[in-house]
């Protein structure tokens, strides 16, 4: 029975993905009222063209993350806890993105929440695990609280609950609803400084649920913002962009500050997963700023960027997340400081990891590169915007991004560098073997999408089209699709172009061509040898960079300045001949800027409150002729 | 209703919270129990008076049991109580004596700025007796909450039911009255026994002084 | 293509026979790189026994990663076959692969001195590659293009002026190109005091052909960084594509005196300055990333600068 | 004699005959038998109540909203006395209970179900006054049943602030009258509810305000509203499980209920003070109150206590907003959470005799040792923290968007305390059924099925109300205005 669950699901969401992708294609929408539900509304289910591109994601991240699980179950120490959870998430997920009426939507939204804080919880006795499933559990329901709330003012006090009347309705307190929007999307997708809980809960779940978590359920929450910010609460306001742009690029740099300090494989993933949140937050921002300045081609450009890096995100997230978990089971290590050469031990999941790990640091040909040319495309119209705090602050946010570019390429090559190169660093990772067939395929079959969408992007922008148009009106793109070259010319053909097709074969070229050369003149003599490492080689792994040693640069560079970061060396006296002890301090500017006080403050709070249990019955009925008194002469007071 | 029948009940009803001022200045248990007794009697007496300009003779009823029960029956109870246990037989209070009168007063003025509004369509009579049996009653609670006795607390909540019987009684062809003044005769003689039961020396806070200590759960 | 490839290994040598001369030595000749070469590819190869696949094919990649950026840099004349099919946000991340291969190279073998370079080099990129896509921005949005080929013509024939912010571009892609390239003060191409070493150290494992390839990669990616200078900011004398062979061959000149011209300029800056500490480098580049910025803001203030 | 007063009769003598009858037998097999048949007889009589209603005399009558109300009230009575059959089995063994007390419980439940039906299909303000106070008397005694320190401290407690607040409530009842009797005259009459209703726009307006005031400190003490809830926590700790069942999800129903008749009165007349800020009020501040309150808990039934305290502010809160989504809210979250709570004291029961303690600290992973019930319980606290797919979400849902569409500011302080409220209940619950199991770990040879049926409900309520219960719901709602 347990055997069959993954399959199934893999079944099951593959349909839903492919569903998904045909309602895109087709590109018009279908509705369905079940007596579900808030009585007297029912339950709105509508497959719109940018439901329609979620729903792919979905579902074919769902079944991407059920084919890795039928290999990857096996090692799953309490399955019990795991299997009826995965399919009733992945359902979770699919409703949200189906929900066309507010209580639909909570209630998938609300669902999907716990179905993944049941999940965090399935290895509850690893430490840390209680923590994480703690935060995310409440900083889930704040978020459902403040969609809640968005919903409460868009429904109006007669409770028109249904999407469609929301459109059409009277748009009160516009601003407000996308204040909250945020605040509740972002708290799912994880923008700073909502984001605390993605790097506890992510790691804490079973392997192919973080990559549901990371991959998909992210995708999810930015569905949400889209469909209230760009579909419900009608015509933007240009200080939106503002708030959500200052908001993404600051997301999108910290998320990766933090993750380049990581030393556990599965948490850096998850910070990066910040990263790539804020990017795709950075692009809505800007279709949000060209929308409200009515400029439909610019607007349908970021759109295009935001909505394709949210598909690339899904796509190598949960590459690199099966990636770990694959390292995870063969040596039961997260830790990089414990891994190592497993370039040897494990070819076939070291080289997919090395594929998801080249695009998400948006290395050309591969499909992270195109998304985020898309956004550079796209901040490089912002001049045309009117408002000039656009005009200063697009720039700046465009330098974020590229700063988060460059990061994430150091990051993943540490990431890398120390986890599959080198020599292991632990027993276990010596003891390392290859994954199962299963999994190596889900990988292969990310990676083959790597590769396909950065070399042949415009079908694929092209399939985005209807759901922009849905998005931010006008015509769209223009369809980049049958170029010559499978050449990508968002705006025009002089203003810039790329051809992820060509950049692959030219490099492919003259990397043969190059060998070929060397190969004709060159000896052809290998002798293997010991290292020469400057004439005093060293066999012991210890001899090896660590995790922290590399990150120490750009420790020293910017932790000193965000994290406070500083670091202690403890020297043993001369002539001891003891280890000297290295110890590094960082401080979390979120958690204890804006975390910690509050739980103090409720904790205070508690504190004094609790001394009314512990009154006498005579103190009690203090309070009791308090209270009558204090309303008697209320009602003197108010006549 | 004539001017006399009038004059008498609020009378009464004036005797009452005048009582009630002295069970206030009380700073001796027995003297306390004393003065409740004649509480009680007006209570009785204003009762009457009113079963009999209402000619309602169920009221006499709930007369006689005022008179029985509450003047005689419980504070006798009372004091065989405090003699046995011997109690301190000064009274504890919260916040001195004379603050508490003091307090006693605005309560009287707050009950009868509130009532002030009540049209006299509801009866001048009501009006009049309700103003003065609110402060009854809340004169009768702030004794519960001033005297650290479990005695005296006894009898600030007699206070306090004497006022209702006070109300009840003038409101006019009340039905239930006496089930209701029987009731309450009922629920004292739980609270007596109650006291007997538990053994509760000082306060109503503690079933025991062990109990003091052994906190549930809660206490760190 | 072709041009590049060969032209790379006589500007290094180019450079390094004029900073032996500033040192009043002999110095090699200018072809001495070419032999090198040579000699290396005709060595046998020795590989470290931890090598994996990785550290045999990365010299292949990056040498096919920056020629790529090379060739699709306009040289003598804009507008060559496919310039189109890549921009300059493009080309730096080309560079930025080959950077991504390189540093994992020095990795791979599980050396102190490869985990030295490989850390401080994406440090340095980190700083590096943002600064030039700051660069990249300021220009694309001079010429309402990121092709580079297109950047260089308007500037060239449109009357774009003399403006404050391409005065601050030019220095900041001299920072950039400096620390890109491994030169004083970033970095010390002739170095091999280990501490000190930052690109040298991650070949340090590296011999016979792949080191050829590598140290092949390391000319290109320097001439690629003055070509782009000569074709931004000297685009005088650049030919285009339809123009008749004798402009080309003008351009041509005009592209190898301004190769030349920069580098004499360059070894004459190396001699001139000492090399600075590893954790200077940052701010350094800082500074680059500053101008870079800097330069883009003005730009919406300057007057009449974009519609 | 009409069919519907032949139902009413059931509901109203099967628990007085079956407590005499409980009060004679002895032996534990039978009564507890006995027990469960009679509360089932009431609840089949109740709901009969739903097809037929009797004709309204001077005392009884039955409408559309205290149909709901007893309705409910029997049913989780009849749930509860199952439950109750095994759990005192249990302290039988245990010797918690000896058979004399055992003989005296069954009676006294019984009692208590009397009381509260006549509370609530009593027609007479008076008498509804009396019913209110008899359940509660019999509850002193069963919460004081195990005769220890805390459960007498905890029963004097309950006792002396449960006979102030029917005091207060009694003053407020005689207002009432004088009111009425002012304009429909002296008599019975002037104390039925249909007859106030009808003529509550000719009472002197400011006779009612002083009678809300006194009824909603009373009744509200009742209720357990912040701050008047001092018996509430401890009377639910120390007593049997099952009366804290029925305390949460029946008694403060009841008191709630006479809150909302008077509140019908009130908005009927023009002159009065709006019920509505007094509740609130009262609302919120429990809310708020509670939801700290929870994060100090050591023991788990008063944890559980806080959090009915909560929840009655909530539906306080609702009804207080008024209107007919707020009302139709306040009806369902009222209807949920006596469902789910009383399955939460279920569970809890089961665990406290599993662990063997109701300390918090002393037991922790319930669902490695007992899977079933701690998954049991873990539903019940997600329902009751308002996640779906539970039906305590659907109606904090309309709570708070209705809310906040029209009164912003209120709804900040309702977000609030249900955020902070959740907080507690997930780290308690995190605590209790997760990580390594701690404590002792007992047997537990119990029946889950009261439990699983009242989360059945509350599940199949979440997803889907049947529409005669909407219908009803809404008729109701409307009624409150």
């Amino acid at each position: 029975m347990r055997d069959l669950v993954y399959p199934l699901c893999a079944l099951l969401a593959g349909l839903l993905g492919l569903v998904g992708l045909l309602a895109l294609l087709r590109g018009d929408a279908a509705t369905l009222v079940l007596p579900l539900g808030l009585p007297w509304v029912g339950s709105h289910f509508r497959l719109d063209p940018l439901s329609a591109v979620f729903l792919a994601i979905v579902g074919f991240g769902g079944f991407a993350a059920s084919l890795f699980a039928v290999g990857y179950g096996r090692h799953e120490p309490a399955p019990g806890r795991v299997a009826p959870f995965f399919p009733a998430f992945l359902a979770g997920m699919a409703l949200v993105v189906l929900a066309d009426d507010a209580f639909t939507f909570l209630f998938a939204w609300e669902f999907m929440s716990l179905t993944s804080w049941a999940l965090v919880m399935a290895h509850h006795r690893e430490p840390g695990t209680t923590f994480a499933g703690f935060v995310y559990f409440v900083m889930a329901a704040f978020g459902t609280l403040a969609l809640l709330l968005a919903f409460g003012l868009m429904a109006g006090p007669q409770g028109h609950y249904a999407f469609e009347a929301m459109r059409s309705g009277p748009h009160r307190l516009a601003g407000v609803v996308m204040i909250l929007a945020l605040l509740g999307a972002g708290s799912k997708a994880g923008l700073v400084p909502l984001h605390v809980w993605l790097p506890l809960a992510h790691p804490a779940a079973p392997s192919h649920v973080s990559a549901l978590m990371s991959g998909v359920m992210t995708k999810v929450a930015i569905y949400g913002f889209i469909r209230i910010a760009f579909d419900l609460v009608g015509p933007p306001h240009w200080w939106w962009s503002v708030v959500v742009l200052v908001v993404a690029s600051i997301t999108a740099v910290l998320g990766l500050l933090y993750a380049v300090l990581q030393e556990d494989l599965k948490r850096l993933l998850a910070y990066s997963t910040v990263e790539n949140v804020g990017i795709v937050f950075l692009g809505l921002s800007l279709a949000l700023a060209f929308k409200a300045n009515g400029m439909a081609a610019a607007a349908a450009l970021a759109m295009t960027a935001a909505l394709l890096h949210a598909v690339n995100h899904a796509v190598f997230k949960s590459l690199l997340f099966f990636g770990a978990g694959s390292v995870l089971a063969a040596t039961g290590q997260r830790s990089l400081d414990r891994l190592g050469g497993l370039i040897r031990l494990m070819p076939a999941t070291s080289a997919l990891f090395l594929v998801g790990a080249a695009s998400i640091s948006a290395l050309p040909p591969l499909n992270g590169f195109v998304s985020e040319w898309l956004t550079f495309q796209a901040v490089l119209v912002s001049p045309q915007l009117p408002q000039w705090a656009l005009k200063f602050l697009t720039p700046a946010a465009g330098a974020m991004l590229a700063l988060a570019a460059a990061l994430a390429a150091a990051c993943f090559v540490r990431a890398y560098g120390i986890a599959f190169l080198g020599r292991p660093r632990s027993p276990e990772a010596t003891a390392a073997h290859e994954a199962d067939g299963f999994q190596i395929g889900a990988m292969a079959l990310l990676a083959a999408a790597c590769v396909g969408i950065g070399v042949l992007p415009g079908p694929v922008i092209d399939a985005l089209a209807p759901a922009v148009r849905h998005a931010v009106g006008g015509a769209g793109l223009a369809a980049q699709g049958g170029r010559a070259w499978m050449t990508l010319a968002p705006i025009s053909d002089n203003r810039s172009s790329y051809s992820g097709a060509l950049v692959l074969l030219f490099v492919a070229a003259s990397a043969v061509i190059s060998a070929a050369l060397v190969r004709a003149v060159a000896s052809r003599a290998v002798r293997r040898a010991p290292a020469w490492d400057c004439g005093f080689p060293n066999r012991r792994p210890a001899t090896q960079y660590s995790a922290s040693g590399f990150a120490q640069p750009l420790r020293r560079v910017f932790g000193s300045v965000v994290f406070r970061a500083r670091e202690a060396v403890e020297m043993p006296p001369p002539g001891d001949p003891g280890p000297a002890r290295f110890a590094v301090s960082l401080v979390d500017p979120v958690w204890d800027g804006l975390y910690a006080p509050v739980a103090r403050a409720v904790d205070r709070a508690a504190e004094r409150l609790n001394r009314l249990q512990f009154l006498t019955i005579r103190q009690y009925l203090t309070l009791v002729f308090a209270a009558l008194v204090l309303l008697l002469s209320l009602l003197t007071v108010l006549r | 209703m004539s001017g006399l029948d009038f004059d008498l009940a609020h009378l009464f009803a004036g005797l009452m919270v005048l009582v009630c001022f002295l069970m206030l200045y009380q700073d001796r248990l027995y003297s306390l129990l004393n003065t409740f007794a004649v509480h009680a009697m007006v209570l009785s007496l204003a009762v009457a008076w009113q079963a009999y300009i209402q000619g309602a003779p169920q009221l006499y009823v709930t007369a006689a049991i005022a008179l029985i029960f509450k003047a005689m029956v419980i504070p006798i109870a009372l004091h065989r109580l405090i003699r046995r246990m011997d109690l301190h037989r000064e009274i504890e209070t919260v916040g001195g004596i004379g603050r508490t009168m003091l307090l006693g007063m605005a309560l009287v003025a707050l009950s009868i700025s509130v009532m002030l509004p009540v049209t006299a369509a509801a009866g001048t009579l009501a009006r009049e007796d309700l103003a003065f049996a609110l402060s009854i009653v809340l004169l009768g609670l702030l004794m519960m909450i001033t005297r650290r006795n479990a005695v005296s607390q006894v009898v600030g909540f007699m206070t306090l039911e004497n006022g209702l019987i006070l109300a009840a009684t003038g409101a006019k062809g009340m039905p239930l009255v006496v089930e209701i003044s029987v009731a309450f005769s009922v629920l004292i003689a739980f609270i007596v026994i109650g006291i007997f039961l538990f053994r509760i020396r000082e306060r109503f806070d503690t079933v025991d002084v062990g109990a003091l200590d052994s906190f549930r759960g809660d206490r760190r | 293509m072709g041009l590049a490839v060969a032209l790379a290994p006589l500007l290094t040598g180019l450079v390094r026979a004029v900073k032996a001369r500033l040192m009043r030595r002999r110095g090699p000749s200018v072809l001495q790189p070419y032999r090198d070469l040579l000699r290396l590819i005709r060595k046998e190869a020795v590989i470290a026994e931890d090598a994996s696949w990785l550290f045999r094919a990365a010299p292949y990649m990056i040498f096919a990663a920056t020629w790529v950026a090379v060739a699709l840099v306009p040289t003598f004349a804009t507008g060559l076959p496919f310039s189109w099919s890549a921009d300059l946000i493009a080309i730096v991340a080309l560079l930025g692969g080959a950077r991504f291969f390189q540093a994992l190279a020095g990795m791979d073998v599980g050396t102190s001195f490869g985990g030295i370079g490989s850390s401080r080099e994406v440090m340095i990129a980190s700083m590096a590659e943002p600064a030039l896509l700051m660069v990249a921005f300021t220009l694309s949005l001079l010429a309402h293009s990121t092709q580079l080929s297109i950047i260089s013509e308007s500037l060239h024939y449109s009357n774009v002026g003399l403006r404050i912010s391409v005065a601050m571009v030019l220095i900041a892609l001299i920072l950039v190109a400096l620390a890109e390239n491994a030169r004083i003060p970033v970095d010390n191409p002739a170095t091999h005091l280990e501490l000190t070493m930052v690109h040298e150290a991650m070949v340090l494992e590296y011999s016979g052909r792949h080191l050829a390839m590598m140290e092949f990669g390391a000319a290109l990616k320097l001439l690629l960084y003055m070509s782009i200078v000569g074709a931004v900011f000297m685009p005088l004398g650049m030919a285009q594509a339809h123009d008749s062979l004798v402009r080309q061959a003008v351009g041509l000149g005009a592209y190898l005196v301004k190769m030349a011209a920069g580098g004499v300029l360059l070894g004459a800056f190396e001699v001139s300055i000492a090399k600075m500490r590893v954790f200077r480098a940052p701010e350094f580049l800082g500074s680059a990333f500053m101008l870079g910025f800097l330069a883009t803001l003005l730009l919406f203030v300057s007057k009449g600068g974009l519609r | 004699m009409s069919l519907g007063a032949i139902a009413l009769a059931g509901v109203l003598l099967t628990p007085l005959a079956s407590a005499a009858l409980l009060a004679l037998l002895a032996g534990y097999r039978a009564t507890a038998r006995l027990n469960v048949v009679a509360s089932g007889l009431s609840f089949l009589a109740a709901l009969s109540l739903i097809a037929v209603r009797p004709l309204p005399n001077d005392f009884l009558f039955v409408d559309d909203l205290n149909v709901v109300f007893i309705v409910l009230n029997t049913f989780v009575g009849f749930t509860t006395s199952i439950f109750s059959a095994t759990y005192i089995r249990h302290e039988l063994e245990t010797g918690r209970l000896t058979p004399v007390y055992l003989r005296f419980y069954h009676a006294m439940f019984q009692v208590m179900l009397f009381g509260m039906s006549l509370a609530l299909a009593s027609q007479n303000v008076g008498l509804m006054w009396v019913a209110v106070e008899l359940a509660t008397l019999t509850t002193v005694v069963m919460v004081g049943i195990y005769r220890t320190h805390e459960a007498l401290e905890a029963a004097w407690k309950y006792f002396i602030l449960g006979s102030v607040g029917i005091a207060l409530a009694l003053f407020g009842t005689i207002l009432v009258y004088l009111a009425a009797q002012a304009v429909v005259g002296e008599g019975l009459p002037a104390m039925s509810w249909i007859v106030l209703v009808d003529n509550a726009p000719r009472f002197d307006p400011a006779l009612l305000n002083l009678a809300f005031v006194f009824l909603m400190l009373g009744y509200g003490t009742k209720v357990g509203l912040a701050p008047l809830h001092a018996w509430l926590p401890d009377a639910h700790a120390e007593g049997p499980t099952p009366i804290s069942a029925v305390l949460s999800g029946l008694l403060l129903n009841v008191a709630l209920y006479a809150i909302l008749r008077f509140k019908v009165v009130m908005a009927a007349n023009p002159g009065a003070i709006a019920p509505g800020p007094l509740l609130i009020t009262l609302g919120l501040v429990s809310l708020v109150f509670a939801a700290l309150m929870l994060y100090r808990r050591r023991d788990i039934k008063r944890l559980f206590a806080y959090s009915s305290i909560e929840h009655m502010g909530v539906i306080a809160f609702a009804f207080g907003m008024g209107g007919p989504l707020a009302n139709f809210a306040g009806l369902l979250h009222m209807t949920m959470h006596s469902l789910t709570k009383s399955a939460i004291f279920f569970a809890v029961g089961h665990v406290a005799q599993a662990k063997g303690t109701q300390k918090l600290d002393d037991m922790g992973g319930l669902t490695v040792t007992h899977p079933a019930l701690g998954w049991g319980l873990v539903l019940g606290v997600i329902a009751i923290a308002g996640v779906p797919p539970m039906g305590v979400f659907m109606s904090e849902f309309l709570v708070v968007s209705s809310t906040f569409s029209r009164q912003p500011l209120l709804a900040i302080p309702l977000v609030l305390g249900l955020l902070l409220a959740f907080g507690a209940l997930i780290l308690r619950l995190q605590h209790v059924v997760f990580g390594d199991a701690t404590g002792e770990s007992h047997k537990v040879d119990a029946s889950y099925a009261p439990m699983l049926i009242h989360l059945a409900l509350v599940l199949a309520a979440g997803i889907a109300l049947p529409p005669a219960i909407v219908a009803w719901f809404q008729n109701v709602s409307r009624a409150l205005g």
